[in-house]
């Protein structure tokens, strides 16, 4: 028990620094992509167009119907058998921006269905063009419904960067396995790195929960 | 407050059709409004009365029909329209909805100097003096920094009726703008709308408020099954009308039980 | 380029697989970096017997050699992509692998041990694992052969993963290498578990290359050579093993 | 590429059976208990209590916070040491049970508060209690809400199933693991995997469509 | 109309007493409906006329409150009063509600049955027998397999009344229940509550239609700041209203604008 102890305090600074190095900030930049593929592939979808949203259709089942660690093969070892070399942590950015794409599409194209039709339409009695509503109206209301599903996506997205270490990306998840290799204690490494996963989750719905408090205010009623 | 002949015509509207799939909700609509002249679009519900009232503002593209306004743009619908066209319409007039649709993010000093400051460009002190001063007109010259959800129904929709007058239009479109409101509330809508109309303003007027049409409105459009069944001055559609469909609709609104 | 006589294909851009270690100066390695004592990591250092040897060769080859950690899964995906040049994980010899992937001379030749507990009396030898649970690591040479002797195979991620089944009775026993059983009671004496028998024929694991790489594949087995030769290869088994494995 | 086209031919039943007779059971095994779950913690979530609103609220929290490698490695593997062995079907339907149940938690909750205050109180008005309106009357509405989002779930959890494979279950990644074990084409058998995951998930998809289709026309509009 | 003085009380409400926090909304309101009478509630948004209604039904809980119902029960609410006792006064009266509220997701004939039949068990056959009955009794005599989407505004609140009806209650609670209709479907859902008025029905109800309570109601109750304020026949409160308050609120309301 006494060298258990000791083993998790050891262990906790290395799996804390491939957190704070590898995982969030691929978590981080990964989402920020996500969300501007996702926004892409929800206007696609409501466009009116059928070729535009057949083609975000296709892209969304693709990507939600097949597991991301095939995902992470694919672009990683498969491309470049196509001449497509890419190095990881561009491939993990590339793979985990599109899944974040194809799943965070859905829940904006809901949010900003979720706002009445009237304010698009108050929007163009104002003079505003399609766009400008877009940005200036809707989609600053469309967020209050956005953020509770966004911020579940982003805390899977946080759980789901263990996989980068498949594609040479060592985050957290391959720093506990490295140790478990040398100590054989993997219950104590995994349940050491599924608390730090616990402590950011947690702090990542505290800042829902704040970020839904202040978008809450001024929604309609 | 009746215009004279005279009064120089500001918008003709000609020919307005509009089906909605196999549904033909208007065949066929002229009307004219002059300068400084109220209209009202009455009728049952179902009628066409908002649609053609959002066809004027280019938020319902018609099937066919034209839009002409004293001065040009003389807008002509037809198969080929691009909805982009419709916005000229938006800088001659401008709506005030039903259920006012103010934006909740925005208080409401940037609910009605968003559209000057942002679409219009006019300069910022220009824009914020008329908002002043157009909010104190309506009795809400404390609310300027509160958001529409602290507002009452009936200050949401001065809120609104601001927001339209803020474009400086020609023409003013009102959508039953009492209807979604408590039945206390009414009133101080009602009585911003008529002081407008008795200051100049040209509007149309979609309303279920047939003392208040007979009130404030020059010319009365009755309105059933996507025709204009009868047209002329507000006393005599309202007070003596001629066509058995509006005899039995005012009789219907003003002796409901 | 290489010449015609090596066997080396060329590729696209004309130059051998050789030739292009040479250019860059640099020999990639793949390898898992989570298999002790063959590959891991010593607090940030990656280390073990594989590594060690691996770097030895390059050093005769005159290049560097810069390690690619990965999982198994993605090993050979990874060889086949290009994203290394070879192989250094205790890649056993078989023919299902040799028919797709070139070897080289193997730097490792151990035997496989049936680990049971110790208070175990009925499996005595790899016939009697018959109609037994075993725990295989999929990666290992051992889940075939355990399969082979009629065991019930649970696949598992590795030693720590099977002894722990092993221990609570999940299974009868592990099929391993006796080298990683051996150097986990080193490290972590555990009287629980035993060695049940050993098989028979020995395993060879060796580098693993790319089918066109048959230059490389040269080049490794002439270092290799010569490390054996001044006992180098020797002397590094000996660092983690306490006798040569090496042959 | 003939060997290769071979072996998926070779695969694709081995494959399948294995997402038949494991990963679609498991799935949906778990996702119906998982339900219950959820609808437990969404009721204590809104039920007004501070203890079982508390409660709820941490289940959510560390089922949502910890990857579900981890839960089913605890489960599993770290179970016995407090005396409770539990055998691979039965930690997977429970892990992926309990998994579900705080994901869907918070969607039911959801769509449980969506449906109109007034509904309770024209249940209510009719004379019924709290439960009978709840069952008659209020989740028969939240349903509509409820699929989009629970779908998502399910899909996830039909991906997620070859996760059990960690513990023993025999379900279609590890098929396809075992399979390359023997002939090293990692990425064939696991697109190979993909594409079976990605027929099965657009069969969920267009059962989702039929079934929102169905409970829509009844909405309250 | 008017029941005689002699009529037998049916309920007696003795200081109703409700907060919403720190708003007190009712502040000790005491009145009585008799058989067959009907008690109309008026009064200024906010002041508490939703609150009393719904306090008779047991939808919100009184801080302190003795409701009697004739031949019992008499409920008395204080402190440790428990929600499910509320259920007991359920058996006397029913709400129809402002927005209706019929559950969408059962059709007309469900709606109506689902209290009778599930709640109350009634038998199958009586039960069929007076829906249809009572959904021709309000003109929807073909809308019993419809669902309530399909339903115009005024038809759903028709179904809402039956809904009501069906429970055969002593009382009937009604919540404003046009003023969320269009102007023109209005007629229609005062019509029927006229005709049951008529019948003999006893009811409670919360209307802002002036003109049809002067019509329909015995005793009307003016409300405002959570007091009753004046309480008297129909004819006398909103004809010659008394109390200043109520001057003003009638005032405002007849004459809008
Ligand atoms: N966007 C639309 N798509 C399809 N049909 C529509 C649409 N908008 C209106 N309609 C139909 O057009 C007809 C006229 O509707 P409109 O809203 O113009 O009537 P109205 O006279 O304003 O009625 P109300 O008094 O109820 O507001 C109706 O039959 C309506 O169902
Ligand atoms: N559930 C509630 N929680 C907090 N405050 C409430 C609640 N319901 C009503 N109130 C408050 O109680 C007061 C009286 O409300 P009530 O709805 O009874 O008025 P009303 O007379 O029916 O008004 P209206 O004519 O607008 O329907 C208001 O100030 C309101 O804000
Ligand atoms: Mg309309
Ligand atoms: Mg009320």
């Amino acid at each position: 028990m006494d060298s258990n102890w000791q083993l998790f305090l050891d262990s906790l600074w290395p799996l804390t620094q491939a957190a704070i190095t590898a995982s969030i900030p691929l978590a981080v930049i990964s989402f920020a992509i996500g969300l501007a593929v996702a926004l892409l592939m929800a206007l696609m979808r409501i466009s009116g167009s059928k070729v535009l949203s057949s083609v975000a259709r296709v892209y969304i089942s693709i990507i939600r119907g097949t597991p991301l660690l095939v995902q992470l093969f694919v672009i990683f070892y498969g491309m470049p058998s196509i001449g497509l070399t890419i190095d990881p942590w561009p491939s993990a950015i590339i793979v985990f921006s599109l899944n974040t794409g194809g799943y965070c599409a859905e829940i904006l194209r809901a949010a900003i269905l979720s706002v009445p039709a009237g304010q698009w339409e108050a929007g163009y009695t104002v003079g505003m063009s399609r766009t400008r509503t877009l940005y200036r109206i809707i989609l600053p209301q469309a967020a209050r419904v956005a953020v509770p599903p966004l911020s579940n996506s982003f805390i899977s997205l946080v759980k789901d960067t263990s996989l980068a270490s498949i594609i040479l990306v060592g985050e957290m998840f391959r720093k506990a396995q490295e140790i478990t290799a040398v100590t054989f204690e993997f219950m104590l490494l995994y349940c050491t790195a599924a608390g730090i996963y616990w402590v950011i989750c947690l702090l990542l719905s505290a800042l829902q929960n704040s970020l839904e408090g202040r978008l809450e205010k001024h929604v309609a009623k | 407050m009746s215009p004279s002949n005279q009064a120089a015509s500001l918008l003709t509207v000609t020919g307005l059709h509009k089906s909605f799939g196999a549904n033909q909700v208007l065949k066929g609509i002229d009307f004219t409004v002059h300068t400084g002249e109220v209209v009202a679009l009455i009728g049952p519900s179902g009628s066409g009365k908002t649609t053609a009232l959002r066809c004027l503002n280019g938020l319902e593209i018609p099937d066919a029909c034209t839009v002409a306004f004293a001065g040009g743009p003389e807008v002509a619908f037809s198969a080929g329209f691009k909805p982009k066209q419709a916005q000229i319409l938006r800088q001659r007039s401008a709506m005030v909805f039903q259920g006012h649709h103010l934006f909740p993010h925005l208080s409401v000093l940037q609910n009605v100097t968003v559209g000057p400051l942002e679409v219009q460009k006019r300069p910022r002190a220009e824009v914020m003096e008329q908002a002043t001063a157009l909010l104190a007109r309506v009795g809400l010259a404390d609310k300027a920094q509160a958001y529409p959800n602290s507002l009452s129904g009936g200050q949401q929709q001065r809120v609104g009726i601001v927001r339209a007058l803020m474009l400086k239009p020609d023409l003013l479109l009102f959508d039953e703008p009492t209807s979604a409101l408590d039945p206390e509330l009414v009133g101080e809508v009602l009585v911003v709308i008529k002081e407008l109309a008795q200051e100049g303003w040209s509007m149309v007027l979609v309303t279920h408020e047939l003392a208040f049409a007979r009130d404030v409105a020059d010319t009365v459009v009755f309105m059933d099954g996507g025709v204009a069944v009868e047209t002329g001055p507000a006393s005599q559609v309202l007070a003596a009308p001629q066509n058995p469909r509006t005899q039995a609709f005012v009789q219907r609104l003003l002796h409901p039980f | 380029g290489g010449s015609p006589d090596s066997g080396g294909t060329p590729d696209e851009a004309g130059a051998s697989a050789l030739q292009k270690v040479k250019d860059a100066g640099v020999l990639t390695v793949g390898t898992e970096g989570t298999y002790r004592p063959f590959s891991y990591n010593e607090g940030s250092e990656l280390t073990g017997y594989d590594v060690e040897v691996i770097k030895a060769v390059g050093e005769k080859m005159g290049v560097e050699v810069k390690f690619q950690q990965t999982q198994w899964d993605a090993i050979f995906a990874g060889l086949d992509a290009g994203r290394f040049d070879v192989i250094a994980n205790q890649v056993a010899i078989n023919p299902e692998r040799e028919a797709k992937y070139l070897f080289s001379e193997p730097y490792t030749v151990s035997t496989g041990v049936i680990v049971t507990k110790s208070d175990n009396t009925d499996i005595t030898s790899f016939e009697s694992l018959k109609g037994k649970k075993t725990a295989q690591s999929l990666t290992s040479n051992y889940y075939e052969t355990a399969k082979a002797a009629g065991a019930t195979v649970e696949p598992v991620e590795g030693w720590a993963q099977a002894v722990t089944l092993l221990k609570q009775g999940r299974v009868d026993a592990t099929v391993n290498d006796k080298l990683t059983f051996l150097d986990a009671q080193k490290t972590h004496p555990d009287d629980s578990i035993k060695i049940a028998a050993e098989a028979e024929d020995k395993t060879d694991s060796a580098v693993a290359l790319r089918k066109d790489a048959t230059d490389l594949q040269e080049a490794i087995n002439t270092a290799l050579d010569s490390l054996r030769a001044d006992g180098e290869l020797a002397k590094i088994s000996e660092k983690y093993f306490g006798e040569d494995v090496s042959k």
